[in-house]
């Protein structure tokens, strides 16, 4: 089967080779964000998400408390092991914290640790401030624990993971096999290959060619002639990311909620997500993908030129010459997207066309950086920008980056008192279920103001071989790939 | 009779150069061709081993030795080419490829024609050197570094390094002071004489022709329009041109001041 | 009076010994130098020393008492008028890639505003390229050829066509007429001859056509090795008194 | 006789040359006048149920992922497309071109500068040079051939002065000296005929490279902003069709080919024509 | 000969201070933030004063000649920095890529001299003739197609339908060829004409003719005369094309998974991985030193009379 890698490969060894869609020249668990050591099986967090529930369930920690967001107590797994075979205690986990927050400031930022103690299999942590996420924030692949005494963390962390880094050839791939003991049973694979091809095209071909077994996100475009492969299996899952044009509230006409509203009446989502990414993604209403407990159930709001006229209509603008105008002056929108994802371009210009139906200029930029272009230029009216609303099960990081006067993401310029209170008290807020109600609000606001509009939730793809492969999982959040559940069908 | 030329005319697209030119060259033969400046004598001599430019297109036919010339193929033509037809080019400088040394030159062609020895190559070309008087330390330059006379001396030596059956040498003493000059004519009959080869001489220097010519030609504009033995040429030149450039000789005359001079000075 | 004085120029290439040494010699306004000699005895390279196209070692050059010697690329720009030359080699002179008529006019269109001419005129482009080749016999059909579509003998008379046609102080010919037949020689050694009786112009004569240098110098030089070896009026060629080579050189031809 | 056949066989390689040169310029002229006078597309216009249809009638070359019409595109890209990268390659051969006969002529001091100064661009990537330039500029296509123009000038200032460098050793060179031409008008007349060919090769080709190096741009962002149909980016927007719907890339792909085609071929021409000698001796 | 050595090493010394510091502010005035990314906005909240304390604390508010200063310092002590994005140091990183893209373009250049060679040279010694016309359809199509047309091609047809070779990784040989002939035909396309277009004008010349007049077979005069006449604009544009070749690969090295230095360039340049683009800049222009230095040396084997022109006037 996989004729690439494996040389030494005897025909009873149980392999898979998995193909991934971005590759990274680190494996530092701590800095690296393509995240491939937790990925790959081979490092784990103290907590992890449950995708089902949504909710953060143990994992290397088995209970935590922290009730007043500032003081944590948390109660490590026992007789959890290194690969290399040390024992993973309090001071281990300990000083792998403290090296993640002393080699990122991202991570120092995320977390707020202020002091960490350490006994037996008890942590105690306190952070700088009230912060209720923090738990959350342990989900973050950045937070692995590892095995800090190792030299080579670069090149071979070890971690607690089912499976054991072998050999890394940066940018190009990794060699895993199984470890024995693993704390949650060992995996019936004896060795996995995790590699790197950035190239949709060549991923799906491999794919095809039999090179790999697992292909995540295969060209779209390729889908259909893969499902035509005998064994071929595709598998669609929505993510935690929205894709939403994000409207500049500081320019003069965004500024009148109603043309906002004819913004966003003219997205057509359903055929955007039909035409464009071809079914594998779900039309948004609001910022949080709608399984989330913290999605606000939204009333069917009406879309469609006629709608986006009323809208306009009511902001005082008439239609003149075939151009939207008030004033005497025409409506027209400078509308910035970027290539990194390549779908943003797309909806564009489909938006631009649209628009040009019902006499509105659009003019298309596309910019290389989005988030230093949109910070520092305040010359443009839309842009398309895909977000992560909850990466780790929590709302807190989106609403706080995107809609809170001081985020780094709030490029829309929105300072909307109320609003702010809303996200004050979140960040003040412990308890799940008070937290969940908070973030609807907010996003309630958000949707009935349209200081954003959200255009769909994006799918992601993988697709294996199903005669083959048994257990594999497509995650939500995109953190956990290789499990000690995954396994091969020996026939 | 070793070269016939044979009704040759020399064209180009819109005029034709040399104009069914025929003569006759027999073993032993020194063959004086001399002529106008761009009469054609230099493209005559060159379509005989099928080396004119390309845009110039030649017919008729050249007999060497019973094969006509003309109709030999690439392949066959390439044989007779140095070993028996060799060829003195009056471009010298254009004769050598400019970052060959001169003696790679000699090493190439004695190789290419089948001496496998490197140092019987090495001395012939010395040796042939030195025929034309020039030093062993040229072997080791580049043709730039030499100065025209030793370039036309070195190609002199180069083509008549085989022994070929008949020798083209077009106006290969232009850039000789008498006294080498001498030397190399000396040297060329003497070889003629050992190998009975026949020469083809084209030459503007009367001298020359009088002293080793036996055969002699005069072009004009494309043809011929007398050949014949030297003494009857040079004798008793029938053509006007002919009397007209025997007459034009400039010739050193003991004790006698310059014609022009003597103008100037009543 | 002298235009050109030359003292105690020499030059050495890379490797080995001077190529020419210690020359030292006048030339008078109007007249004709010869300079004959051995082949390989460094008279092209003393050319291209005086054009200062060479380094030079050692020694002075002045150009109607201008030295010439120290002077850059740019210093020599206004002495480059007064001083032409015909090469050796004229299938080298000329520029592959330009037809005879664009390569023919380089001196007189660089040099159209400061002249003075005296034989020749310029009505226009063609007419000039058509009056200089028939000044040199040839046919003006040449015009319009490149270099290659030419003959040696043709190549050479153009090189001279273009030396003359500033009508400059000082010509130095470098064998001009080796591939002439005696016809072409005569008219083109007159036309030369005419030109510096009329116009006063000056020529360094490098050639091993004695009867040629006989013919057109007043002086000549002998060169052997690098050096000058004899140097007498023109009368005297034939003298008892000349130097061995000399008398070598002459016997031979 | 035979001097009208040998005119009549030399020309007709010629004529077929410029003959196919007009067929393309007709059919892009019938093409033209198709797609404007008779199918009257919005080359902008998108309409995603009408996406990646095949060809029709309607759409002669079929729809692209966004439903709009291919054909119309490819004829309005093709206008941006050629006008843009001639106008990158013409101004990197007009700066190059002096420049490298400058420097292999002049030698020495000029030269040295000169080498580390092209060393120096050579040691960016073009990526760098356009990310800057566009990021300073602000994004546009005139500040990406700006760019292109930056990274191009290079090559065809080596090479000149590659050429310049042995044939101004020339015998003749030093006559144009001793004839008092200028530095410049040496160059100029005596040492340009000698590179045009190589240049002309080199540029012909490097015109497909430019639109390549278009697309390459856009794929980050950099070059022809979206609905611009330019062919580059045309390429670049097909990427993802390339099992679905191949000709979707290969539509622009041949236009791009047609084009250095005709750029070749002219340049081959114009290259003969500065060939004087014209045929190689068999 | 000591001094000419030290001569030319101050040259480059001096111009690496200048090319360095060139590029420092060069890639330093493009907008463009290092610290968003490594703050990872992208997954992690983070306030408008964090990122301003960031910057504040990489001394990215500095004045840029105080920047510039300390990278100097550092480079002084042959310190070129860690990478914002692997905190890995750059040179480790350069040093470690470097070779796969050598590899590559070595490949490629195979490739190159496989083709361009044969088919540049028949193609001129056929003008005209359906040689020729081959040679040119082909070079145009490898001037317009892009590579990663080819590529994809390459990988359905030999990987994905007749599985004879690996579509990724770089593992031996067998992963080498598919990039290598990407690249090496895509490539190539300007070397066929340009060798081509040389030959001719070589093959016209006099000497030539006078090789064939002493009966030298074609082949000899080809490859012994004209070949090596015709070599100079060929080898010039090998020289130029090799630095752009090097950082080029990219798109090949992402089709092929072929984990190269293009490809960390370009992440580099788009995360403003300042001390990785410096460092990668660097070992550019050294590479690029070498290799124009030695093409200018081949001018001087080729053209003797360069060499020895050039030894006298530096006397
Ligand atoms: N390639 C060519 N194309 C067209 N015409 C040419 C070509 N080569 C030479 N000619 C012309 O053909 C004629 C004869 O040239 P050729 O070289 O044979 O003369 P020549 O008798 O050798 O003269 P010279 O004694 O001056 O060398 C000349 O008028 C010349 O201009
Ligand atoms: N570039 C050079 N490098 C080294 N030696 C050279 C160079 N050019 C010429 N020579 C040598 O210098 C000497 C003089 O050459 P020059 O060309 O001046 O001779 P000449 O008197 O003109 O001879 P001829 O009458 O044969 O042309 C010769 O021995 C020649 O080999
Ligand atoms: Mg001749
Ligand atoms: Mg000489
Ligand atoms: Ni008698």
């Amino acid at each position: 089967d996989s004729t690439s890698s494996s040389k030494e490969e005897s025909p009873e060894d149980k392999h898979i080779h998995f193909l991934y869609n971005f590759s990274t020249n680190s494996l530092d668990p701590h800095i690296d964000s393509s995240y491939v050591p937790l990925r790959a099986g081979i490092t784990e967090t103290l907590v992890r998400l449950d995708e089902e529930n949504l909710t953060v369930v143990p994992w290397l920690a088995e209970s935590w408390e922290g009730d007043d967001g500032i003081h944590w107590t948390i109660h490590l797994r026992e007789g959890v092991t290194f690969h290399n075979g040390k024992e993973m205690d309090a001071d281990a986990v300990k000083v792998s914290l403290e090296r993640a927050i002393t080699e990122s400031v991202a991570m120092k930022n995320a977390l707020k640790i202020k002091e960490i103690k350490a006994e037996g299999y008890t942590l105690r942590i306190t952070t700088t401030q009230p912060f209720p996420e923090f738990i959350s924030e342990l989900v973050n692949p950045n937070v692995s624990i590892i095995d800090v005494t190792e030299e080579d963390i670069l090149n071979k962390p070890i971690g607690t993971g089912p499976f054991v880094l072998e050999t890394f050839m940066p940018g190009s791939r990794l060699e895993l096999k199984r470890f024995d003991q693993y704390w949650d049973g060992a995996s019936n694979l004896d060795r996995v290959t995790f590699s790197f091809n950035e190239d949709a095209n060549a991923r799906s071909l491999a794919l095809k060619s039999d090179q790999v077994d697992i292909v995540y996100r295969p060209e779209v475009e390729s889908l259909e002639s893969l499902k035509q492969i005998e064994g071929i299996h595709v598998e669609s899952t929505a993510t935690f990311r929205v894709h939403q044009m994000t409207m500049n509230m500081q320019r003069e006409s965004l500024k009148d909620v109603n043309v906002r509203r004819a913004v966003d009446a003219l997205i057509d989502r359903q055929e955007i997500v039909d035409s464009i990414l071809l079914g594998h993604g779900e039309a948004a209403v609001g910022p949080f993908l709608p399984s989330l407990p913290f999605a606000p159930t939204y009333e069917q709001r009406e879309s469609g030129a006629e709608l986006a006229v009323e809208h306009l209509k009511k902001a005082g603008y008439t239609l003149a010459n075939g151009t939207m105008q008030k004033d005497g002056e025409a409506l027209k929108l400078t509308l910035l997207t970027y290539p990194a994802r390549a779908d943003l371009p797309l909806i564009a210009q489909v938006f631009q066309s649209d628009a040009k139906q019902i006499g509105i200029d659009v003019e298309i930029k596309q910019i290389d950086t989005p988030e230093e272009y949109m910070a520092s230029n305040r010359d443009w009216d839309i842009a398309t920008y895909s977000n992560l609303t909850a990466p780790r099960g929590d709302a807190g990081y989106y609403l706080n980056a995107t809609y809170h006067p001081t985020g780094s993401l709030n490029f829309s310029g929105a300072d909307e008192p109320t609003l702010t209170a809303i996200i004050d008290e979140l960040n003040q807020t412990v308890d799940q279920q008070e937290r969940a109600e908070l973030a609807e609000q907010a996003a309630d606001y958000v949707f009935e103001n349209v200081i954003n509009s959200f255009v769909l939730h994006p799918s992601t793809i993988v697709a294996y071989n199903d005669n083959k492969v048994k257990n594999w999982v497509t995650t939500r959040s995109e953190y956990y790939m290789i499990t000690n559940q995954l396994d091969v069908d020996v026939n | 009779m070793i070269l016939s030329i044979d009704e040759v005319s020399i064209r180009n697209q819109n005029k034709i150069i040399v104009d069914q030119v025929s003569l006759t060259i027999r073993e032993g033969d020194w063959f004086a061709l001399v002529g106008e400046s761009g009469s054609g004598k230099s493209l005559l001599s060159q379509s005989i081993g099928q080396l004119l430019p390309a845009q110039l297109q030649v017919e008729g036919s050249v007999f060497f030795k019973e094969q006509d010339l003309l109709k030999l193929s690439a392949k066959e033509i390439r044989k007779l080419r140095g070993k028996n037809v060799a060829y003195i080019f009056q471009d010298y400088q254009g004769s050598f490829t400019p970052f060959r040394k001169i003696g790679e030159h000699f090493d190439e062609y004695l190789k290419v024609h089948g001496f496998s020895s490197k140092k019987l190559r090495y001395k012939q070309a010395i040796e042939a050197l030195e025929s034309v008087g020039l030093a062993e330390e040229l072997y080791h330059r580049y043709p730039f570094q030499l100065s025209g006379g030793q370039l036309q001396r070195a190609a002199i030596a180069l083509a008549l390094l085989l022994s070929p059956d008949l020798v083209i040498a077009d106006e290969i003493t232009t850039a000789l002071d008498s006294v080498s000059g001498h030397r190399v004519l000396e040297m060329l009959a003497k070889r003629q004489k050992e190998t009975g080869c026949s020469i083809l001489f084209i030459t503007h220097d009367w001298r020359v022709v009088r002293r080793y010519a036996n055969k002699l030609a005069i072009m004009k504009d494309g043809k011929i329009v007398e050949s014949g033995g030297k003494h009857r040429i040079l004798d008793h030149p029938q053509h006007q041109y002919t009397k007209q450039l025997i007459k034009s000789a400039p010739i050193l005359e003991k004790g006698l001041p310059s014609g022009l001079d003597r103008e100037m000075k009543s | 009076m002298t235009l050109l004085a030359v003292k105690e120029l020499s030059k050495t290439y890379r490797q080995g010994s001077p190529v020419i040494s210690n020359i030292t010699f006048d030339l008078n306004k109007g007249e004709c130098l010869a300079l004959v000699g051995e082949s390989g005895s460094g008279k092209s390279t003393l050319a291209r020393c005086l054009l200062r196209i060479e380094q030079i070692d050692r020694g002075k050059i002045s150009l109607n008492g201008s030295a010439l010697e120290q002077l850059s690329e740019r210093q020599l720009k206004p002495f480059r008028k007064n001083i032409q030359a015909v090469f050796q080699n004229p299938a080298a002179s000329l520029n592959p890639k330009l037809k005879i008529k664009d390569a023919l006019l380089d001196p007189y269109e660089q040099y159209k505003s400061e002249l003075n001419l005296a034989h020749f005129s310029y009505p226009s482009k063609e007419a000039s390229v058509n009056q200089l080749l028939e000044a040199v016999e040839l046919p003006t059909s040449l015009a319009d050829r490149y270099p290659h579509e030419l003959s040696g003998g043709q190549r050479q008379r153009v090189t001279i066509a273009r030396a003359i046609s500033i009508e400059p102080e000082l010509i130095i010919l470098d064998e001009p007429t080796a591939s002439l037949d005696v016809i072409s020689q005569d008219a083109v050694l007159r036309l030369l001859t005419d030109l510096r009786k009329n116009l006063n112009l000056s020529y360094l004569f490098i050639s091993h056509d004695l009867a040629a240098v006989n013919q057109v110098s007043q002086r000549i030089m002998v060169m052997k090795d690098g050096q000058i070896v004899d140097q007498f009026e023109q009368e005297h060629l034939l003298a008892e008194d000349r130097h061995a080579y000399t008398k070598e050189l002459v016997s031979t031809f | 006789m035979n001097r009208f056949a040998g005119r009549l066989l030399k020309n007709r390689k010629q004529t077929i040359q410029v003959g196919i040169a007009l067929i393309f310029v007709v059919m892009i002229f019938i093409g033209i006048f198709y797609a404007f006078f008779i199918l009257k597309h919005d080359p902008y216009l998108t309409n995603l149920s009408g996406r990646l249809q095949s060809m029709s009638l309607q759409h002669p070359l079929g729809t692209d992922h966004l439903g709009r019409d291919v054909f119309t595109r490819l004829l309005l890209g093709g206008q941006q497309t050629i006008g843009y990268s001639l106008l990158a390659l013409v101004t990197a051969v007009s700066i190059g071109v002096p420049l490298g006969i400058i420097a292999g002529y002049k030698g020495g001091i000029v030269d040295r500068l000169f080498m580390r100064i092209a060393d120096g661009f050579l040691a960016f990537p073009d990526t760098i040079v356009a990310i800057v330039l566009v990021g300073l500029l602000g994004p546009s296509i005139s500040n990406l051939i700006l760019a292109i123009i930056l990274v191009k000038w290079v090559n065809y200032a080596r090479l000149v002065r590659s050429t310049v460098l042995s044939e101004a050793q020339k015998e003749y060179i030093l006559i144009a000296r001793i004839n008092g031409l200028s530095a410049g008008k040496i160059m100029k007349k005596h040492l340009f005929p000698h590179i045009v060919g190589h240049v002309l090769v080199l540029a012909s080709l490097d015109l497909g490279k430019i639109i390549l190096l278009i697309s390459a741009f856009s794929y980050i962002g950099l070059g022809a902003q979206p609905p611009m149909p330019e062919w580059g980016a045309m390429l670049n927007d097909s990427r993802a069709y390339f099992q679905s719907m191949p000709e979707l890339m290969f539509y622009p792909g041949l236009a791009i080919v047609s084009v250095v085609l005709i750029t070749n071929m002219l340049g081959d021409y114009f290259r003969d024509r500065f060939d004087v000698k014209k045929e190689v001796n068999q | 000969m000591i001094q000419i050595v030290t001569r030319k090493f101050l040259e480059v010394l001096l111009f690496i201070l200048i090319i360095t510091f060139v590029s420092f502010l060069f890639v330093r005035l493009a907008p463009g933030d290092p610290v968003l990314t490594i703050l990872n906005v992208d997954e992690l909240s983070v306030s408008q004063e964090q990122v301003e304390a960031l910057r504040e604390d990489m001394g990215f508010n500095k004045p840029l000649l105080v920047q510039y200063g300390y990278w100097l310092i550092d480079f002084i002590q042959l310190d070129f920095g860690t990478s914002y994005s692997t905190g890995q140091p750059v040179m480790e990183m350069i040093l470690l890529g470097l070779p796969a893209t050598l590899e590559l373009t070595f490949g490629a250049l195979l490739v190159m001299v496989l083709v361009a060679i044969p088919l540049g040279s028949l193609a001129a010694l056929y003008r005209n003739r359906w040689i020729d016309q081959i040679s040119r359809i082909l070079s145009i199509i490898g001037a317009a197609v892009p590579s990663f047309w080819l590529g994809l091609i390459f990988i359905d047809l030999f990987s994905a339908r007749l599985n004879w070779l690996p579509s990724m990784g770089r593992d031996g040989v067998s992963t080498v060829i598919l990039p290598s002939l990407t690249l090496g035909l895509a490539i190539s396309s300007v070397y066929v004409r340009l060798l081509r277009s040389s030959l001719l004008d070589s093959l016209n010349q006099e000497f030539i003719r006078a090789g064939r007049a002493r009966g030298l077979s074609e082949f000899r005069i080809f490859f012994a005369h004209a070949f090596r006449h015709s070599l100079p604009p060929v080898i010039t544009v090998f020289g130029v094309s090799l630095g752009s070749l090097i950082g080029g690969v990219v798109v090949i090295e992402v089709l092929f998974a072929y984990p190269g230095i293009g490809k960390m360039v370009v992440d580099a340049i788009r995360q403003r991985d300042f001390p990785l683009i410096q460092g990668y800049i660097l070992v550019m222009a050294v590479i690029v030193f070498i290799v124009n230095t030695c093409v200018d040396l081949s001018y001087r084997y080729l053209n003797p009379q360069l060499k020895i022109k050039e030894s006298e006037t530096n006397r």
